[in-house]
């Protein structure tokens, strides 16, 4: 049944009784040509693209606990494509572009909301990179432009823009199309559209090993049985490193906390998105009117979903910093996801050295934001069995090669 | 915020400390004689292992040593401290 | 005589300490605590703490032997600080820099040592009072309980945002509190806002 | 008029009578009271509006669990959002507004949206505003304008925060009757503790209930025990401190309200202060939340918690009905309708859904007078801004809840209060954030801790305790356990004596069916806050959103204020009804930090604004200030920037300060570069695996321009290297780099070569550096009684020798990072004032002038000098600098195996070299791209990029350095600086070096 005002009108007339459901919960089949391991959104994402744009229909998503349950229920939704190395932005914009369309596309309110970011400088050097992504950018056909303390002053009138703060604010850099989506309804969304192409979603499957004979994949061993499949994509962010060990392979990935919280609802007080590299705080407001907000990434390897409150701690003089009169809102939940993170913070969106097996990682804490692109890439990828020419620079050989995408210098702690 | 045993120190906040990544990676003694994806592996791939870590952390607002920390990396607990050499200074 | 004199009045903590000092909330009231700074030459020593010969050169140098306890320290002169392993920190009151480096050359010339000048790159602070060790919890994770933390022992971690080495050198109690000196003016600050409702007060230099 | 107080009773002071208003009216109450009880008393039952749907609503709980009545204190800088009325003291002057509800609370024009309710289902948004696409932002500002409960100030906050770090043998969450007697145990053993909790006073539902301990009234028991806790000096009670954080290795968070409570004050004390604990065994004993039950109407104001009921009655004196009905499952809601009655109101009748009644406290009811209505339940209520009556029909669970009740059998009771019990459910909150498992309970029918991970321990109500003598029981035994644990000697303490009684087994009713079904008949809420009714679970379910966390999402349960404190868990047994399943399997959320809102502020402590993060100064900053320096922020240094003459402009100031040191000499605090002293037998072996140049070649006394390579073959760090003895070499980093090159060299000495006997030790502090460059700098120098020779054949260019200037001990160094003749002075930062007065004064003579970062960038940037960070991004291989003769072939060295790779080998890579605009006037700003094509549309192949770019003094026409694809073979071709305007400016690719390219000024 199409979601459209007219049938919520109808459906509301009969008392919402014949909704039907979003997606089905079938029983895992013995056999698919490709599975993917991971109903995250970019899982879900990949089957939907494998399946709308490539014709193939015997697709599973295999998730271990429930769709959309790992970063993607974790993250500070921020979506913007002003990356500084072409490779970078031309993915991004690649996925801004579907984010675009994307409610259209699925029948299904994403909520994407282009309120733009901004990204402050606080130094001279801040400055001289903005200038020169903004310059990138622009030459890359992303809308971006700079803007001055007194533009950000009137743009944002809780921003701290005196002169006399510790990290006065130089300037920033701003993306208007960029902005911030609801992140559950991403994954709702996709598995939706993904399930109407005939698409499995399995919930409460986890994969405990991917069958390979000859160097290529013959299947995979789940807690719900055996499952065989031509192909597998693996798209499980943090948990990355733990299935390429299933498959004999080390991966250029290290799992980290990363934390972030929300405040209490309030009536409008930020219409935008605020990020600072330098005092290591980001920040937006919800459509529930919570403030969103993003802390640092914990030093430490972790799988435990939780971070150190000294981070928090961290993150709130930041913003605090930046927002002198937020002091006396409270923190209401805050939360910890598993990010990858690769040497040089861009994605790995590759084949594998065992046939029929590809993964999708090294996201670290960008991934939200990519979700359509990266889903819409490694669809194609995994079809062709070669990447398209978006996401060639991002397979495994480039860590040999040396032909890193460096996106540090730029990103740093960047979401 | 974890609590981490310098073994010259004893027990203080992690955020006294500094962390080193996965220990046990060695440097290859001669570099040159390794192709690329030899030289790839030791520089980038871990095996950011769900479980069990041996990892490396600097005492850095202490002693300024680096040692070993057994931990596991999704309950945090550690299992115990170690120096990084037999013989090191007591 | 002392060669390493902080020239205070030029390095403005001491302009620091008294306009805070002057300006109390009520100046007629006991001070919590007091802050003081405190000039000394100070010596970084490293050297292999297993090696007998090197150990006993030192206490030759020095007139008492190295700390080899972690964390503690020996009071005098010079005193002598643990800051790691094959690390000590000699801080004397009576002679300079240059005679203390002078002395250990001499003596360790046969081990490989090394000693380094770093007194002026320091500041020394002492904080004083019943509620010393109240501020100090206020920025730092070490436990400051009495039977943790006592006459003898030091300790480096974190006060505030900058690193330091703190030492409980008398049970008034009285601790040094050892800091780079580019980071001193900012301590000061953060110590003068913390010890507000401690009753802390600036104190003259010692 | 408080209508509504009683005479006598309660915590309350009547004598202090305090002045408030809410809504603009003016009240009256006692002090003692919070918000919500002297609301109460004043009989002001509506508080505020629903989310969604602006349903009236009044106060429901007495404490953290609160939905409703969620009010904005105060007005300005100093106004608090979201605060819950029933945790709000009052005071004198205290001034209430509620958050929703226009034009007013009584009259809310969006009230309208109760009646299209139907259209407004769970998830409804997600399903509609996508076409056409423009028109969603209009829709999404709809959406927020409506959305969100309080406002934020605008102004930056008054009041100020601390932190506190603390550590003790057993810490303990709660003060009620288990927490008070843990600590009571701990304490007589000599044990650290801290006892905290977050009401103004110690005692929890101890002071709402009317039992006796030990013979005596309950609060004289606390008032006796919170007595014999002050007595021990390692005791630390904390009131008004809420435990809202449980992290890894007991490491515990408490925030501790210190004047909110106050009212009008000066904000020259701590606001809040947050306890940062490290526990050795922590005590969790923050009791139970009481459950609502289900039904249609259940959110009407006047429609309260039991538990609520009592505490306004036995605690704030105030008697929130006057024809009161009781319905429950259980029997503790008897002891509401005992309190009701002993304070004078009405009990119409006590309803309870089970057919066996209450036990002893049922006879003590009827015994009253009470009709007690056994097997029957509330199904709907009546009113309009506050309840008029209540519908009751007789019910029984034969093997399952019947779907429908017969609309014949209604009976109606009219009533102004509806005091509820659904049974309690423990506070597992940190528990669970501890990483402890937490089961449902098929006996209590609750959540219960089951297993801990961390050195904690459950006692009382939190740990499904519902009797006062197995909380004290409980209390006691874990703090002997935690005495235990600590080593200490466990001190005898006998458990106190209470009567116990005899109690019936609640029944579980998680929904109580109505006359039509769910979705049809009013609507039955689970979350007050967010209008989550059971029709919304209902919805969710039939849409495929199973999981519980899915359901929470799709309709919003528990994500209010309140956590789902109130109703989380009725909604997770709905949700299993729906889907056939035990509630056991439905599982629950994990609980996450904050247990209630915790300030920003309060987390953040006292390093904000000008304590955020230290401010490094050189020895010298005082005078910079003095002279009018403008400074630049570098990492966490502050560095003159320039030094305006006058009302000079940076580029006025840069020029003059140039081409006084290109003509005489100038003077430059150099002090914050890295300075790193290293001695040892190993100090040749351990530098040359560091830097990549022949180190061992290098004579005593000479200096070297070094570089140091990250493994992946990248610039990592450059600086002078000087070899000042055999053994010993004294190497400078760059400013940033200071601390991450150290501990760099640490971890490879300590980690891989702890063979290497080589003593590293920072002097960043100790020297200040201070740099004199110009062709009369020699003279500078010999003019304040410099001891040696300088002339170059003694002292030649990358030579260091000591020396003495004005009699201070100094040590030099003929390097240059302008092109001049100039030398770097090394001096203990004690003197470096001096010293650098005496240069100033001396130099008066040769035209001295100080100068800054930006002319120290100009000058090197006409000699085309890297600087490391700028020019460079971590991207940048030496060859790409044309630095490859520093590159030793005969050694290996850190980062060589990775220059080998084929993309380092790449003949594309972009290159070091000097662009001139072509008309030799336009200055391009730093980071501008460089591109070929110009008539190219997006994405348009970009070449390179501008790292550096200055309006250069000397050469008197812009120049600028980049790195360009191809390099310097591409020397006089044309690249084009894109700007952002669309235009391109075209440039001249010319050899980085623009000045002096011979070297001969700096060797002179």
């Amino acid at each position: 049944m199409k979601y459209s005002a007219l049938n919520l009108l109808r459906n509301g007339l009969r008392h919402n009784r014949d909704w039907p459901e979003a997606w089905r919960h079938p029983e895992p089949k013995s056999h698919y040509d490709v599975i993917i391991v991971g109903g995250g959104g970019h899982g879900l994402a990949t089957a939907y693209y494998l399946a709308k744009e490539h014709g193939l229909r015997n697709i599973a998503v295999l998730e271990k606990n429930w769709i959309g349950g790992g970063n993607t229920a974790r993250n500070t939704t921020i979506v913007r494509s002003n990356y500084l190395w072409t490779e970078a932005a031309l993915l991004y914009e690649k996925s801004m572009q579907l984010w675009e369309g994307l409610s259209n596309d699925l029948n299904y309110n994403v909520m994407f909301s282009q309120r733009g970011v901004y990204n402050l400088g606080h130094t001279l050097q801040d400055m001289r990179d903005i200038e020169r992504r903004v310059s990138a950018n622009r030459l890359n056909g992303l809308d971006a432009e700079i803007v001055t303390p007194d533009q950000l002053k009137r743009a944002i009138p809780a921003l701290n823009t005196s002169a006399s703060a510790r990290y006065p604010i130089l300037g920033a850099s701003l993306q208007r199309r960029a902005g911030v989506a609801r992140h559950d309804a991403v994954a709702w969304g996709f598995a939706r559209a993904a399930d109407a192409l005939g698409v499995d979603i399995i919930e409460q499957c986890e994969v405990t090993g991917i069958e390979r004979r000859n160097n290529k994949v013959t299947g995979v061993q789940t807690s719900r049985g055996h499952i065989t499949a031509d192909k597998v994509g693996v798209v499980v962010a943090g948990h990355a490193s733990v299935l390429a060990n299933m498959a004999g392979l080390r991966l250029p990935i290290q799992s980290h906390p990363l934390q972030a919280f929300v405040s209490e609802p309030l009536k409008p007080v930020l219409d935008t998105v605020v990020m600072s590299n330098a005092v290591h705080g980001y920040v937006s407001q919800s459509d529930k009117g919570e403030l969103v907000i993003g802390a640092g990434i914990d030093a430490y390897n972790g799988y435990g979903q939780r971070g150190s409150f000294a981070t928090i701690e961290h993150a709130l003089q930041a913003i605090i910093e930046l927002f002198p009169s937020f002091s006396r809102l409270r923190l209401l939940r805050l939360w910890g996801g598993i990010v990858d993170v690769c040497p040089d913070a861009c994605p790995i969106i590759s084949k594998t050295p065992v046939n029929g097996l590809y993964f999708n990682c090294g996201w670290g804490t960008g991934g939200f934001k990519a979700t359509p692109g990266s889903g819409w890439a490694f669809a194609h990828t995994i079809a062709r069995n070669r990447p398209h020419e978006l996401n060639a620079p991002f397979s495994l050989d480039r860590f040999a090669t040396g032909a890193l995408v460096d996106e540090h210098g730029a990103a740093a702690v960047a979401h | 915020m974890l609590l981490i045993e310098c073994p010259w120190c004893g027990q203080r906040a992690e955020t006294e400390f500094s962390y080193g990544g996965e220990a046990g990676i060695t440097r290859p003694i001669d570099p040159s004689a390794l192709d690329d994806a030899e030289w790839a592996d030791y520089l980038y791939m871990r095996n950011n292992p769900c479980g069990s870590i041996k990892e490396l952390w600097n005492h850095s607002q202490g002693c300024r040593r680096w040692f070993g920390v057994e931990r596991d990396t999704v309950s945090y607990k550690i299992a115990g401290s170690f120096k990084l050499y037999a013989g090191e200074e007591k | 005589m002392i060669d390493t004199k902080l020239n205070l009045p030029r390095h403005g903590l001491e302009s620091l300490l008294k306009s805070v000092g002057s300006s109390a909330d009520n100046p007629s009231a006991p001070p919590g605590a007091s802050l003081a700074i405190s000039l000394n030459a100070q010596i970084n020593l490293r050297g292999n703490s297993r090696n007998k010969g090197f150990l006993s050169a030192a206490r030759k140098a020095l007139g008492q032997d190295l700390p080899l306890t972690a964390n503690t320290f020996h009071q005098g002169e010079p005193g002598v600080f643990w800051l790691g392993p094959d690390e000590w920190l000699i801080s004397s009151n009576e002679e300079s820099s240059a005679v203390l480096l002078g002395r250990l050359r001499d003596h360790l010339q046969d081990h490989a040592f090394a000693a380094t000048d770093v007194g002026a790159g320091q500041v020394c602070l002492s904080l004083t009072g019943a509620n010393a060790s109240d501020i100090l919890a206020k920025g730092c994770t070490l436990d400051f309980h009495p039977d943790h933390f006592q006459v003898g022992d030091c300790a480096q971690s974190g006060l505030g945002k900058t690193s330091v080495l703190i030492a409980l050198v008398s049970n008034a109690p009285e601790f040094r509190i050892m800091v780079r000196r580019s980071y001193a003016d900012y301590l000061v600050r953060w110590l003068l806002h913390s010890g507000k409702e401690f009753g802390l007060r600036a104190g003259a230099a010692s | 008029m408080q209508k509504n107080r009683l005479q006598s009773g309660g915590r309350i002071d009547r004598t202090q009578v305090l002045n408030f208003r809410f809504n603009g009216r003016a009240y009256q109450g006692c002090a003692g009271d919070t918000l919500a009880s002297a609301l109460l008393a004043n009989g002001v039952y509506l508080i505020g509006r629903s989310f969604k749907l602006h349903r009236p609503r009044g106060i429901v709980g007495s404490g953290a669990e609160e939905p409703n009545a969620i009010v904005q204190i105060g007005s300005g800088a100093a106004t608090l959002p979201n605060q819950c009325a029933t945790q709000v003291l009052l005071y004198e002057g205290l001034d209430a507004n509620s958050l929703r509800g226009w034009p007013s609370v009584q009259f809310d024009v969006g009230s309208i949206t109760n009646w299209f309710s139907r259209f407004l289902a769970a998830g409804f948004y997600y399903k509609t505003f996508m076409a056409p696409r423009k028109l969603w932002s209009f829709y999404e500002k709809l959406i927020r304008d409506s959305a969100g409960w309080g406002h934020a100030p605008t102004k930056a906050d008054p009041d100020f925060y601390e932190h506190r770090n603390a550590h003790c043998d057993v810490l303990i969450a709660g003060a009620g009757p288990a927490g008070l007697m843990a600590a009571l145990a701990a304490a007589n053993s000599g044990a650290r503790v801290i006892i905290a909790d977050e009401q103004s006073e110690f005692g929890g539902r101890l002071l709402s209930q009317t039992d006796e301990i030990d013979s005596m009234a309950a609060t004289d028991w606390v008032a006796q025990a919170i007595n014999t806790l002050a007595q021990h000096e390692n005791v630390r009670m904390l009131p008004r401190s809420t435990v809202f954080g449980y992290f890894d290795h007991n490491f515990v968070t408490i925030a501790e309200h210190c004047t909110d409570h106050l009212g009008a004050h000066k904000h020259t004390t701590v606001r809040e202060r947050l306890w940062r604990v490290r526990a050795r065994q922590v005590i969790l004993a923050q009791g139970a939340f009481e459950r609502p039950l289900v039904f249609c109407n259940n959110d009407r104001p006047g429609v309260m918690l039991a538990s609520a009921v009592s505490t306004y009655v036995n605690r704030y004196g105030v008697c929130p009905g006057r024809e009161v009905v009781v319905f429950a499952n259980n029997d503790s809601a008897y002891r509401c309708a005992l309190d009701l009655d002993a304070a004078g109101a009405s009990v119409k009748a006590v309803i309870d859904s089970r057919a066996t009644g209450a036990g002893d406290l049922q006879q003590e009811v009827e015994a009253l007078g009470i009709t007690v209505m056994t097997g029957h339940v509330v199904t709907n209520t009546l009113g309009s801004q506050q309840i008029r009556a209540v519908q009751i029909a007789k019910f029984s669970i034969e093997g399952t809840v019947p779907a429908t009740l017969p609309a014949q059998d209604l009976v109606t009771i009219q009533c102004d209060l509806l005091a509820m019990s659904g049974g309690w459910s423990p506070a597992v909150h940190l528990h669970s954030q501890s990483g402890g498992r937490i089961t449902w309970s098929e006996e209590l029918h609750c959540f219960v801790p089951d297993g801990t991970t961390q050195n904690c321990v459950s006692a009382g109500a939190g740990n499904g305790a519902w009797e006062l003598h197995d909380c004290l029981r409980q209390g006691l035994e874990a703090g002997k356990a935690a005495i235990e644990y600590c080593g200490l000697e466990i001190s005898d303490l006998a458990e106190p004596k209470t009567e116990g009684i005899e109690t019936n087994s609640l029944q579980p009713l998680w929904r109580v069916p109505a006359v039509k079904a769910p979705d049809r008949c009013p609507k039955q809420f689970l979350d007050f806050q967010n209008d989550t009714s059971v029709a919304d679970v209902r919805l969710a379910v039939r849409e495929g959103y199973r999981n519980v966390e899915h359901v929470k999402r799709y309709t919003a349960l528990g994500f209010g204020t309140d956590q789902g404190k109130l109703g989380n868990i009725n909604g997770m047994a709905v949700l299993a009804e729906y889907l056939g399943e035990p509630i056991a399997n439905v599982g629950t959320t994990t609980f996450r930090p904050a247990y209630t809102p915790t300030s920003f502020g309060t987390c953040a402590g006292e390093t904000v604004g000008q304590l955020f993060d230290p401010v490094r100064k050189t020895a010298i900053h005082e005078w910079h200030e003095a002279a009018g320096a403008k400074f630049e922020t570098v990492g966490q240094w502050l560095r003159p920037w320039y030094f305006p003459d006058g009302d000079e402009d940076l580029d006025a100031a840069v020029k003059r300060e140039c081409l006084a040191t290109r003509r005489s000499v100038g003077i430059m605090d150099a002090s914050t570069l890295g300075k790193i002293d290293v001695q040892g037998p190993d100090a040749v072996k351990f530098l040359e695996r560091i830097y990549t140049h022949d180190v061992g070649k290098m004579k005593v006394g000479r200096c070297a321009y070094g570089i140091m390579l990250g493994e992946d073959g990248m610039l990592k760090d450059d600086g002078v290297m000087a070899r000042l003895g055999e053994q010993h070499f004294y190497l400078t980093t760059t400013t940033g780099g200071a601390a991450s090159v150290m501990s760099w060299l640490e971890l490879w000495l300590q980690t891989e070569w702890p063979d290497l006997d080589v003593y590293l030790t920072s002097v960043t502090d100790h020297y200040s550096t201070i740099s004199v460059a110009g062709p009369t700098s020699r003279q500078l120098l010999q003019a304040i009684d410099c001891d040696t020779s300088l002339d170059a054949a003694d002292f030649p260019f990358m030579s260091t020798q000591t020396a003495t200037l004005c009699n201070l001990p100094v040590r030099l160094f003929r390097v240059s990072f302008s092109g001049e003749l100039a030398f770097e002075i090394n001096v203990a930062s004690d003197h470096a004032l001096t010293l650098w007065c005496a240069l100033m004064d001396a130099g008066k003579n040769f035209d001295i002038t100080p100068y800054g970062t930006e002319s120290m960038h100009v000058l090197r940037a006409e000699k085309g000098f890297v600087i490391v960070g700028q020019d460079t991004d971590g991207s940048v291989t030496p060859t790409d600098l044309h630095m490859s003769w520093m590159l030793a072939s005969d050694k290996d060295f850190l980062g060589k195996r990775s220059l080998r790779r084929p993309d380092a080998l790449r003949a594309d890579r972009k290159q070091w070299v000097g662009l001139i605009p072509a008309d030799k006037t336009t200055v391009i700003a730093e980071g501008t791209q460089l591109i070929e094509d110009t008539a190219a549309r997006a994405p348009v192949p970009m070449c390179g990029h501008i790292s550096s770019s200055y309006d250069s003094p000397t050469l008197g026409h812009p120049i600028a350095l980049a790195l360009l694809k191809g390099g310097l073979e591409r020397a006089g071709e044309k690249v084009y600086a894109s700007l952002a305007n669309g235009k391109a400016v075209p440039m001249t690719v010319t050899s980085p070096v623009f000045y002096d390219p011979q070297g001969e000024r700096q060797r002179d």
